[in-house]
């Protein structure tokens, strides 16, 4: 029986996490690095360890001094959380070498899953389909054409040793085989020193659906349905709801059925993410497994009604699950939206800083999960995730409803963020819609980025109650701070052309 | 006496005219506006027109003359244009056509790489400086041509949002 | 179609309202007295409306107050929330004269439950078991015999003019009949001048149990199932949960049947409560029926799965049901905790006052629902509620927990509350065990009065935070505090021994 | 230099032996805290002792001395005994066995009824005052036997917490 979890993580899943463990009674242990003395694991956690420097890799990436604060802690486990160290199949083994309980998968799972060609073969061999292509390099023109003749137009060629769109070709029409596999082989020469290729067919209007996934030690594997994860943002998912108002009925029973074979395949324990790619005539394929909690777990918790962190602990402590997959159902709609400490106007730049100002939206329906509070200072090492608004409604209609209200509640002062744009994003008549790919940012760029504007009255309503706030800080200051506004305008009159870029 | 207060790109010209106890009466460019106005907390007001309630929030930025403030509905940035903020935009407006710019981060982070060094001449898009922050690399690059005049921080320093990082003179 | 609420209510209900409408695109109006300019309903709403000065009967019980608001605002339906004119007959019927939707019952339906003995009446019709007893007065002893033997000892004799207790007897033996109803009837002409009294089964160990109903103006009604609310001060409800630990499935169908057979017998529109009065071997009895919201409709929401004040303003606006009683299920546990502006140790006394401090509690399975915010002066007008937690879990164990974690990260200040006393009942033995009825807090009061007990050093190490923080302050002090902490000083000086009851 | 504070009702002698940055080494009667003591925000402080976690919240009380304070799992009432609060104690006990004594409401009302009137003898037990605040009334007594001196309210007048009520002289 687990009684004290080291939670080797930050932010707002270190706090989630406590969380549950504090309503299973179980203590709980935070570390930190030197940026987060002050973060909120650590005021919120039993115990607090400091271990290390700020950057990631000299603190929540450094296995050794993680082990070192379980072991004088005392702690009889760790969750890993997600991130950092949650899919490195050495973090599991070390834990395991020192008699401790990784709250997570076994090491094999993490690392056959970890290797984008061994899942693919281990996918292929337990039935689950994948994305069409050649398994290997493609070493000349007919070979090219022999698979692209199997798995038909359009394709994608990578470069073997590719990364950051370099190398790499769409193919829609048979004229352009060759001109491309020429370009892409000289592009990928010049970019990584090696012109191989690969060919992969390219997935229009895609959608990314994951599947939630639990198995205990027992041999029981359960899905705990979707979630849809399309609305992305520099490859990353801002929003995600569940369910998908995509998918059918009947895939949505097939892509589960896949996904607990996906699990079975690699001896699955505890929570998992199985990730497809869906075409736009709702084909699937296996793009990976994410052997951890993911950040959009909520919106499952919230319409299947379980703690997941919680289920995790309990397959941990060896306990056979309680659900079965013939009691389970999605009950009404969640939407969860993402809060990042970054400016969308700017290419989503991340945005660091102090929060002054927090307002939080409550009431029904209602989940906040965060990990800022009012003079947290934001640290520059971390991810910008700072909190996640999810949003429960009877369906999909009032989740939305809910959600645009609750995200209007939602205020955050002293740093950019964007609260906003999510909630341009949920007015779109796309989203709204349901009616959405992972292109949907990009190509709804020109809606997305316009500013509501303000009804009424309500611009000349700010600007008087700013000047009345100023006219009473003037009167009220004090010599002192007459004199530091004077000051400051001296220096001010050095002033040159400063360019923000 | 009235003054000009500026939201986001519009510059308006505000008076009070009479304020008695919570009744304020307040022009706005012109219109009049007969107000409830209360202060229900630090930087908060509860303000009612003709009985539409507006609850406004005032986060100040840098002192008492700017304000991030946010309504149920609307943020904005607030700035109210005194004696001292006219002659600082004066002053900004004669040095616009400087040939001098500093370059300044427009964000918290780390110095990753340094592309650039003194007296060195660089073109219009070139990258000068690449800054790291959560997760996150971005290059600052040179508006216009011109040649470096100095270079302010050293690789893998910390900068503050709006630190200078390179100073140019265009060519 | 309804597009402008006047809520005509205060306090967190008001708020309650507010959001479901806003969530519906449905304009909100709010009223305020003279104490309530800055109360969060008046914040929140899209417009606002003075009513009145302070005291309710002049401001929220003045109903020609509220029409003119109304008139005034365009509002094209008002939701009365709980208490104040919410069940007062007299306020639909000047809607409906004026042309406004009344969201909430008719009249006519209003006033049959109003009145207990009409009440009483209509129930026998329809079939509704209500506590057995004389159906008036008894004139004699030989009938009280009678009467008595029918229903069967225990017996409480009460006075008819009664009220607070006297002229009330309990009867457990045959030989205390005839000495108890001397005695009572002799009270009663002492206390009220009238000395007629009358029998009624007294129920041991009783629970109040009460159901939830939705009816429509097709005919329509359904019942959300129960609410156990026994964990009552002061004859008020303080803790409720649903399910109820202590109703078999069956009894829980029965009782549903009851209810929906209540409400049809005063052609019921709306959302209303029907209660009971349970006895230990789960017999049940019609207490009254609640023709307004209940302020602890939240776990019904949370375990059923509805908005009901959305359902509300569905049937006001003449639609039909969504919700089929064949397709209603309680998924998972709900509890409430209503959080009281009141010193427990000193009977509960209401404590109104400026709120200094707030934390709010988040996450998984967390909903709260308040009127309060940092700088908020709770007036004294009006009742002492201010936030109720309503918290989920997929079991009642699971709840319970998660109820405990939460109201532990709760905290207020600046003014007295029943945060520590509601933990105190989540730890209890009774209550974890789901064995309490509405006598548990008088029963358990010693327990329930004692304070948590600090562990480790936690004592000292908020000794030396408090001092830590002194020391700072009397360092930065300026001259003129350092003169008003002495003048302070002065004042003190002509103390003299200050009586605090 | 060691100070009093009082906790509930305990009183313990603090002392800071040393303040280094973050690291604080201080006895409390006698036991010495080495401590990695943060301020996090206005009033709200983090503590680590030997590794376990308090995040403090201190909500002050009538300036400086008196303190509400906040833990995750607790709530208590602190005060910082210097010399002025000493002197008031000292002034306090000489007075304790005063014969007279003033009734003040423990809660912010308002006065209902009024049932006695200046010079009047009233019973230990009998009622005074009747206070109606939030839909309750409360009935406020005669602690002993005694004259009234002086009623410092009126019907109908809206009282503070711990405002003078009835001034009784005991018999």
């Amino acid at each position: 029986m687990i009684r004290k979890v080291l939670v080797a993580n930050r932010g707002e899943i270190a706090v989630r996490i406590v969380r549950s463990c504090r309503e299973m009674d179980i203590l709980t242990v935070a570390v930190y690095s030197d940026a987060d003395r002050k973060a909120l694991h650590v005021l919120y956690a039993d115990e607090a360890f400091h271990i290390g420097p700020s950057p990631s890799v000299d603190s929540y990436l450094n296995i050794d001094n993680i082990m070192r604060a379980a072991r004088l802690s005392g702690a009889d486990a760790i969750h890993p959380g997600y991130g950092f160290l949650s899919e490195n199949p050495e973090f599991p083994s070390r834990c395991q070498k020192e008699g401790i309980i990784f709250i997570g998968p076994p090491p094999t799972a993490i690392s056959t899953m970890g290797d984008k060609i061994t899942a693919r073969r281990t996918m292929i061999n337990a039935g689950v389909p994948v994305v069409p292509g050649a398994e290997g390099k493609i070493t000349s023109e007919a070979e090219a054409f022999e698979v692209i003749n199997q798995i038909g137009l359009p394709v994608m060629i990578k470069a073997s040793a590719g990364g950051g769109g370099k190398g790499m070709r769409l193919v829609s029409k048979e004229g352009e085989i060759k001109s491309a596999l020429r370009s892409a082989s000289s592009e990928a020469r010049t970019a990584f020193g090696d012109d191989s290729v690969f060919i992969e067919k390219y997935i229009e209007s895609p959608h990314h659906i994951e599947f939630q996934i639990l198995a205990d030690s027992h041999g029981n594997v359960i899905q705990l349905f979707e979630r849809e994860c399309s609305i992305q943002r520099r490859h990353q998912k801002i929003i995600e709801e569940t369910p998908s108002p995509f998918l059918s009925s009947e895939r949505r029973i097939q892509m589960g059925e896949a996904a607990v074979a996906a699990a079975r395949a690699v001896d699955y324990q505890g929570a998992g993410t199985v990730e497809f790619i869906v075409d736009k005539d709702q084909n699937y394929y296996f793009l990976e497994m994410n052997t951890r909690l993911q950040v959009e777990h909520p919106i499952t918790e919230r319409v299947v009604g379980v703690d997941l962190v919680k289920e995790q602990i309990n397959i941990a402590n060896g306990n056979a699950l309680q659900l079965k997959q013939e009691d389970l159902k999605q009950h009404g709609h969640a939407i969860e939206c993402r809060v990042y400490a970054e400016d969308p106007a700017n290419n989503f730049m991340p945005a660091p800083g102090l929060v002054t100002h927090i307002d939080i939206p409550y009431g029904v329906g209602v989940r906040v999960d965060g990990s800022i509070y009012e003079g947290f200072e934001i640290p520059l090492y971390y991810d910008p995730l700072i909190a996640k608004l999810i949003v429960w409604g009877k369906d999909r209609q009032d989740a939305l409803e809910r959600s645009r209200r609750a995200l209007r509640e939602f205020k955050i002062a002293g740093v950019k963020n964007n609260l906003l744009f999510l909630e341009r994003i949920l007015l779109s008549e796309g989203f709204a819609g349901g009616d959405y790919t992972t292109h949907y940012i990009e190509e709804n760029r020109d809606f997305l980025m316009q500013e509501d504007r303000c009804e009424d009255h309500c611009e000349d309503i700010v600007i008087i109650t700013a000047f009345m706030e100023y006219l009473q800080k003037v009167k009220k200051a004090s010599p002192k701070e007459m004199t530091a506004i004077k000051n400051n305008w001296k220096d001010y009159s050095r002033v040159r052309s400063v360019l923000k870029l | 006496m009235s003054y000009e207060v500026k939201l986001n790109d519009r510059l308006a010209r505000v008076e009070v005219l009479n304020q008695d106890g919570d009744k304020l009466l307040v022009s706005v460019d012109g219109i009049e506006y007969d107000l409830d106005f209360v202060k229900i907390g630090k930087g908060s007001y509860s303000v009612l027109h003709k009985n539409r309630s507006y609850n406004v929030e005032l986060i100040p930025r840098n002192g008492v003359k700017k304000y991030q403030v946010h309504t149920l509905k609307n943020s904005f940035e607030v700035e109210i244009i005194d004696s001292e903020a006219k002659y600082l935009a004066s002053r900004k407006k004669e040095h616009e056509a400087d040939d001098e710019a500093i370059i300044c981060s427009p964000i918290p982070g780390k110095v990753v790489s340094l592309l650039v060094s003194e007296g060195e001449v660089v073109e219009a898009g070139q990258s000068l400086v690449i800054i790291s922050a959560m997760k996150m690399e971005s290059e600052f690059k040179a508006p216009k041509k011109g040649k470096v005049i100095s270079v302010k921080v050293t690789e893998g320093q910390t900068v503050e949002s709006r630190q200078e990082l390179v100073l140019l003179e265009y060519s």
